[in-house]
């Protein structure tokens, strides 16, 4: 019993971070039908710049706040550099455009940074706490819980507010959103700088779990990636479901299993899941007709 | 209201209008009728700012538009019903009538979303269905009430009775008809030359990209070339 | 003058253990050439960054030989960038000497390959050595899929009969895995467990070593040389990394060594030099570039010409040179010329290391 | 034995019976119309007879083989074709290699032949443009052959779509509103057209609102509301059913000032 | 017209490749043009796959793995000669590609990606895992080919590099062939046409998953072949033939030539081939030029080079 409940805690803890990841996925995917392969050097940049700031002498709080802005404002940048001079450009090379941008965004954090590891301490100390014989660290409580307010924040923003629908309305037809007068250009600097602020605000409650360094953003957003397939892209019901999932399979089977291929186990039930349901768990099926 | 003058635009290097001269005045109703492939749909987009204008000026209500955003055109009164539809398949009708009206949160939404749904009863029934589930005519339906949502002063209706069965056509027409009375100006383009001529107050004819004649819509009716050309009688 | 070519992975998953190479390579050269070079001749270092990749690692290689035509090559800071630099340099009789720890690198003996670290075995040696003195019978495991921690992991498995001890549980992680309490709790529950052994490298064996500590797993913890640095220490957490052993180099414990010690000049000077230049504490693995360039430097000074065969001969004669992973004494049949006397046990106490021996 | 039998067929989406229990069938040269309002389901009758969905109930025959829910292609080789009320065009190919696809059925051979470029697959292809280009002169397209097909205007592309589906020599003709965006002269045109294909021997089932191209070219004429057949017969006694009248053709008749 | 761009563009290729060594400073070159020839190999099958078909992959590195893996294998444990096991590795992932193909290919778009990244992913993990078989993760040695020994008894003597610019030249060329072969036949404007339209697809009477699943297969095919040169070439393999950010690279390459098009694949896969090799002068700086040239190619030549410079030119020819 306390060994099933340790490997629920360390597929909580794991699977909270694929979350957060999947969930930073959803804004801009959201809003272009772009996949962001540069989400992960989003959440790397959260975590670096916190932790270069609170070197720099910043107490933590401050540091991660910053290190959100300066996110954010990187993901503005993306889209008015990169995303939206290319306009028009099929979805394929918008996607190649942000791994370019990861390359890019990764090459001149090595520079500015470094190449260490670097972690900062957890926000509640190190103490575990106990449950039935098993552990978990204050600090994955932190992660759960920030995914969930952050799923329930794109959840209302989505259902709740009209900007969320006009961000949904400008993937689905861009061209009949700026016939209701919907600002594109706006939406979607709207959506690259929440995007990035999420992804930062993942990287600030993950170091401490994770630690962080130049080169992290891409497994992570691979992972992020796998997870909101998972639960259905652009759904942020389907990211946080996703991701957690994601996190207990591997645990689980490297618990019961093996640890070796428990990354393959992972994807087997992807596969097996996708296999039933094509469009992830929460995914809606397109309904154009013929 | 809004005049075009000397209106030209490509795609790519293919120049598809050649300058074009054209006038709408406030409470008219005006046609354009046309083969396939003479440049109406390309008129319209050029007016709502979807496509890119090569050479020309368009005027509305005085002030230039050439160069304003297609997304704030509706809020300088212009509204379209684009060809093909164009509505968001992914959201429900209800949310796609909402997003038409997304410059307004004041209490007039509700208002006109129940005109909408007065107008067409079935868009109330499907109110909750993702749109892209509707069938043809009715998303032609929502596509009208869409634009309608905008509250134009000026409307550009593309094909707007494509699709629909003769009883609705009807309506549509009578729904235009009625719009003047409210002091709304149209800009349709029709296939059902017919249709649309009988409740216009003038008409344009457009071939392969330029106005080869104007004038009233009960002269165009009676001119014996728009009626062997178009009208098929 | 005389080129000295590198491919080093400066970048990519292994780039924690090229940075420091690279970066000490960089170092070296500009000092020695403010020394007035070899013989009166300056050294020109050609570095390329393989990120890791073996087929670029071999482009490089090619490169380095056949464009930039380099008397010698350092690098290939893993087994697999080594091995795909060690058929070209072999192909084209250029000496090399390859930073990385496999023993498959220099066993067979090829005539040109020499190498630094020491081997993964001996880590395994070393380790299991001081496990037998503790009267452990019975470990646990708990290994990176990376290519540092499976080939340890497997020549861990391999000796570890000489020892009389057992492996009893056996788990693998993914290098960017977020939590191993999973594994961990598997291997605290193995029968009769006695210790735990995590060979890898990276941000893995911190956060084993935290997790270690989460789940309050009570039995001794040895880590590999793959963390033998400062920052382990720091990342892991002081409190964790309480009393985890693992095999050192000299390097990593220059203030603790014994005066006499052959290799504390050595390691004084290197240290000194590359936290002053760089700002950053030294690691074991630019240690093996220092190591690796000092005995290019000694082969080419002793042979007194450039030429490739003469280098490699002058290598092979190479004895007594110390350098920071140790005292390096080559043969035609050994091109390591390392024992397991390199090797020091290290236990972390009070957030330092102090040696055991 | 009718080439084409429709029996008791039927489907629901959630709660809503789309089409319900609809019977009827098609002689060869025959055209039969189904019409009916907006929404009546005459578009998912067409997407159950040829496979695009699966029916909930009832059969379709074809040439007396039961085909209920076969795959569109399986049917397209027993020699059912079709247009579609939302274009389905393949907009990354020229106009000329649309009308070439509608002859997959004949032009295609194995695949190490088309990768290897041997005779037998260049004597296909060649084939295939023959006929294609044959037929967009048919449809008045002969010179958008080379043009990318995405940029035609939408009422060249219901013609391409109408050449695409001519291409399989089909036996059985689905046309969903083949005249929608055409103006009155061009959709005489189509009218033409589609008789000529049905003198040739080919079934013709047509979903229009062109109630005049409706009631000039159709044997026969299905009317479906709220999904169910509602009324049926030859064009002038449906024209004049009032429950027709007042569900679809509306009593302002319209067409009759024309 | 048509078939003489064709003829046009493989003439152009083989001369260019040719003529090249003319120009070649040292025998280091001989080695990069080898490389680019291997990729843009592989890239050609993810022309057909992605650029006709439009179906998406993340995970073709695992069909290059496998037919890396089995150049390094097969000649050790089945005794078969390193050619052959080219050809073995090749019908392994075709049969891979089938059997993999079936389920996955009726996703779409990224879900498909998704899917195609966990098998390259599975491969990937089979071959760093298995140590028995594969050694793990540093790699293991490949035979030789044997063919240069044999040109050499023949009396032609070419150097290991220039034997290897020589042989995946030709080889491409002949990848080239037959993708340019498929691009204007009936399978592929098959495949052309479900990429437009699934539905409108089937109703014309194409069987959309078989067309599918042998673009899958021939693609696959390709990367196998791709992965089989590379190591055999390398005379050594890692598992990193068969990772993700592999697949990835092939999927930019083509991208960035141009998805659709045979000669972009080329000049994607020489690009990217390239440019690696010219920024290590950077040193610290490549991966920000890298990534920045990936970005403005996209920027200013969106449907990537070849298809958007072929059009600027015609726009001026008129
Ligand atoms: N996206 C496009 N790219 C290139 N050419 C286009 C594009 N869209 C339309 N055209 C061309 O521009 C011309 C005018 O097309 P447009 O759609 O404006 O015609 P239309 O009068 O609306 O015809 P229809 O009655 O068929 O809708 C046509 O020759 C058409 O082929
Ligand atoms: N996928 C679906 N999901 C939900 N409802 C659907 C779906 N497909 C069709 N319907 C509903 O079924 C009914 C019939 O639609 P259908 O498209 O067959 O009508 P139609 O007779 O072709 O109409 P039109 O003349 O407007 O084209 C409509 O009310 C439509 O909303
Ligand atoms: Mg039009
Ligand atoms: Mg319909």
């Amino acid at each position: 019993m306390s060994e099933f409940l340790q490997f629920l805690f360390s597929g909580l803890t794991v699977g909270a971070v694929y979350a957060l990841v999947a969930l930073g996925f959803t804004i801009i995917y959201n809003a272009s039908g772009v996949v962001n392969f540069a989400q992960g050097e989003f959440v790397m940049l959260g975590g670096m710049i916190t932790v270069f700031a609170h070197a720099a002498g910043l107490p933590i709080p401050l540091a991660a706040l910053a290190a959100i802005a300066a996110t954010a404002a990187v993901g503005v940048a993306l889209n008015k550099l990169a995303i939206e001079p290319a306009r028009g450009a099929p979805v394929v090379s918008l996607i190649i455009i942000t791994i370019g941008a990861s390359i890019f965004i990764r090459g001149a954090a090595q520079l500015i940074f470094d190449k260490q590891i670097h972690s900062f301490p957890a926000f509640s100390g190190d103490e575990p706490i106990h449950v039935l014989g098993a552990t978990i660290l204050t600090q994955s409580l932190w992660a759960i819980g920030g995914a969930f307010a952050v799923f329930v924040g794109l959840w209302l923003f989505f259902t709740r507010t009209i900007l969320g629908r006009a961000v949904l309305a400008t993937s689905n037809n861009r061209l009949a959103a700026q016939l209701v007068g919907i600002n594109t250009d706006f939406v979607m600097t709207l959506s690259f700088a929440l995007s990035a602020a999420i992804g930062a605000f993942a990287g600030v409650l993950i170091t401490p779990i994770t630690m962080t360094s130049y080169d992290v953003g891409l497994g992570l957003a691979l992972k992020g990636f796998a997870g909101a397939m998972l639960g259905g892209m652009g759904n942020p019901k389907g990211a946080f479901a996703g991701g957690l999932l994601l996190g207990l399979f591997e645990a689980m089977t490297a618990g019961y299993l093996s640890s070796q291929y428990k990354e393959a186990a992972a994807f087997v039930v992807i596969l097996a899941v996708l296999f039933f349901m094509p469009q992830g768990l929460f995914g809606s099926k397109s309904t154009d007709r013929v | 209201m809004l005049t075009v003058e000397g209106l030209r635009s490509r795609y790519g290097r293919i120049e598809v209008l050649h300058g074009l001269d054209l006038q709408v005045d406030s409470g008219e109703i005006v046609t354009v009728v046309g083969a396939n492939g003479a440049g109406k749909t390309t008129l319209l987009r050029c007016l709502s700012g979807v496509q890119p204008v090569s050479a020309g000026k368009i005027t509305f209500r005085g002030e230039a538009l050439t160069t304003v955003p297609a997304y704030k055109r509706l809020s300088r009164g212009l509204a379209q019903s684009p060809e093909g539809r164009q509505i968001f398949t992914n959201l429900s009708v209800e949310e796609n009538l909402r997003l038409g009206a997304f410059l307004y949160s004041d209490d007039r939404v509700q208002k006109d979303m129940d005109d909408a749904f007065a107008m067409f009863p079935i868009l109330r029934e499907k109110r909750n269905l993702a749109a892209g589930g509707l069938s043809g005519g009715q998303q032609q339906m929502l596509a009208m009430a869409r634009a309608l949502m905008g509250r134009p002063s000026c409307l550009l209706l593309d094909e707007p009775s494509m699709g629909l069965a003769p009883i609705i056509v009807q309506q549509i027409f009578d729904v235009v008809s009625g719009l003047k009375a409210l002091g709304v100006t149209v800009l349709l383009v029709e296939q059902n030359a017919f249709g649309a001529l009988k409740i216009a107050d003038r008409g344009y004819v457009m071939e392969t990209g330029t106005i080869t004649m104007q004038g009233a819509a009960a002269e165009l009716i009676a001119d014996p070339r728009i009626r062997e050309a178009y009208l098929g009688i | 003058d005389i080129k000295i070519g590198a491919s080093i992975s400066a970048t990519g998953p292994a780039a924690f253990l090229g940075d420091p190479e690279a970066k000490t390579l960089e170092m070296l050269v500009e000092e020695l050439n403010a020394k007035g070079g070899i013989n009166g001749e300056k050294v020109e270092l050609v570095l390329y960054d393989d990120g890791g990749d073996a087929n670029k690692a071999r482009t490089f290689a090619t490169r380095l030989i056949e464009d930039d035509e380099v008397q010698a090559i350092i690098g290939g800071t893993t087994t697999g960038a080594s091995m795909s630099i060690l058929a070209v340099a072999e192909d084209a009789e250029v000496p090399f000497i390859s930073l990385a720890g496999a023993i498959d690198i220099i066993q067979p003996v090829k005539p040109y390959t020499f190498k630094t670290p020491h081997t993964d075995r001996m880590a395994c040696q070393k380790i299991f050595e001081d496990m037998k003195k503790q009267g452990i019978s019975k470990v646990g495991l708990i290994s990176g899929t990376d290519g540092f921690g499976a080939s340890m992991h497997a020549q861990c498995k391999d000796v570890v009969g000489e020892y009389g001890i057992e492996i009893v549980a056996d788990e693998t992680y993914d290098p960017k895995d977020a939590d191993m309490t999973a594994q961990l709790t598997k291997i605290k529950n193995a029968a009769g467990i006695q210790a735990v052994l995590n060979p890898g490298f990276g941000q893995g064996p911190s956060i084993v070593t935290r997790n270690y500590k989460q789940l309050a797993i009570d039995l001794p913890l040895y880590q590999s040389h793959g963390v033998a640095s400062d920052g382990f220490i720091e990342l892991a957490g002081k409190d964790a990394a309480e009393g985890v052993r693992l095999p050192g180099t000299a390097l990593l414990v220059a203030d603790l060594l014994a005066d006499g010690d052959a290799q504390k000049p050595v390691v004084a000077a290197y240290k000194a030099a590359y936290e002053a230049k760089y700002k950053m504490p030294v690691s074991t693995f630019g240690g093996y570039a220092h190591d690796g360039f000092a005995l290019m430097v000694e082969a080419i000074t002793k042979a007194g010409s450039s030429e490739p065969e003469a280098i490699r001969d002058a290598l092979e004669s190479i004895t007594g040179l110390a350098g920071t992973t140790g005292v390096y004494a080559m043969t035609a049949e050994d091109h390591l010329g390392l024992d397991l006397s390199a090797f020091r046990m290290l236990e972390i106490k009070d957030g330092g290391w102090t040696i055991v021996e | 034995m009718s080439l084409l039998q429709i029996e008791r067929l039927g489907i629901a989406f959630g709660g809503l019976r789309a089409v319900h229990d609809v019977s009827f069938s098609v002689e060869p040269g025959e055209i039969v119309s189904v019409i009916g309002p907006n929404g009546a389901g005459k578009t998912t009758l067409f997407n159950m007879i040829s496979g695009v969905y699966r029916p909930g109930s009832g059969k379709v025959r074809l040439k007396g083989e039961d085909v209920t829910g076969m795959e569109p292609y399986l049917l397209a080789k027993r020699g059912m074709s079709r247009t579609f009320q939302n274009l389905q065009i393949f907009q990354n190919m020229t106009v000329l290699e649309n009308a070439m696809a509608g002859f997959h059925l004949q032009e295609r051979g194995p695949v190490l032949a088309d990768l290897l470029n041997l005779p037998s697959s260049r004597k296909r292809t060649h084939m295939a443009e023959e006929g294609a280009r044959a037929l967009l002169t048919r449809v008045g397209l002969d010179r958008a052959a080379d043009r990318e097909a995405g940029n035609l205007s939408y009422g060249s592309l219901k013609r391409l779509e109408i050449a695409r589906a001519l291409a399989m020599n089909p036996a059985v003709l689905l046309l969903d509103e083949p005249a929608a965006g055409c103006n009155a002269v061009e959709t005489e045109e189509i009218d033409h057209l589609i008789a000529e294909v049905a003198k040739s021997g080919v079934a013709i089932l047509l979903v229009e609102h062109d109630m005049k191209m409706v009631m000039r070219i159709s044997n026969h004429i299905v009317v479906l509301d709220h999904g169910e057949k509602i009324a049926e017969g030859p064009p002038e006694a449906v024209s004049r059913n009032p429950a027709v009248i007042a569900a679809y053709l509306g009593t302002e008749a319209a067409d009759a000032d024309r | 017209m048509k078939l003489s761009s064709k003829h046009l563009t493989l003439l152009v290729m083989a001369t260019l490749i040719a003529a090249a060594p003319f120009f070649f400073p040292s025998g280091y070159y001989f080695r990069v043009g080898a490389l680019i020839f291997v990729n843009a190999l592989a890239v050609t099958g993810i022309v057909i796959l992605t650029g006709y078909a439009g179906q998406i992959s993340l995970g073709h590195a695992g069909f290059a793995g496998i037919g890396g893996y089995a150049c390094a294998l097969a000649p050790v444990h089945l005794g078969l000669h390193p050619a052959l096991a080219v050809v073995l590795g090749a019908l392994i992932s075709a049969l891979l590609a089938y059997l993999v193909g079936r389920p996955i290919l009726r996703l779409k778009g990224y879900y498909l990606g998704v899917a195609s990244l966990g098998f390259g992913i599975l491969v990937a993990m089979v071959l760093n895992n298995e140590r028995e078989l594969t050694k793990g993760p540093d790699g293991i040695e490949v035979a030789d080919l044997g063919l240069r020994g044999l040109l050499k008894d023949w009396g032609l003597n070419l150097s290991n590099g220039e034997f290897w610019y020589a042989f995946t030249g030709i080889c491409l060329v002949i990848g080239a062939w037959i993708a340019l072969n498929l691009f204007n036949s009936p399978t592929g404007r098959a495949l052309r046409a479900l990429h437009g339209s699934e539905v409108a697809a089937g109703t014309v009477g194409i069987d959309v998953a078989r067309v599918k699943l042998q673009a899958f297969v021939i693609s696959a095919v390709y990367a196998s072949v791709a992965g089989s040169l590379t190591a055999l070439q390398n005379k050594f393999v890692t598992p990193d033939i068969a990772g993700f950010m592999h697949s990835v690279e092939m999927v930019t390459m083509a991208v960035l030539g141009g998805v659709g098009s045979v000669p972009g694949a080329i000049l994607g896969a020489g690009i990217l081939t390239l440019l690696p090799q010219v920024l290590t002068v950077f040193a610290e700086y490549e991966q920000l030029i890298l990534g920045l040239v990936m970005m403005l190619v996209m920027i200013f030549l969106r449907e990537g080079l070849v298809p958007s410079i072929l059009r600027k030119i015609r726009g001026r020819g008129e």
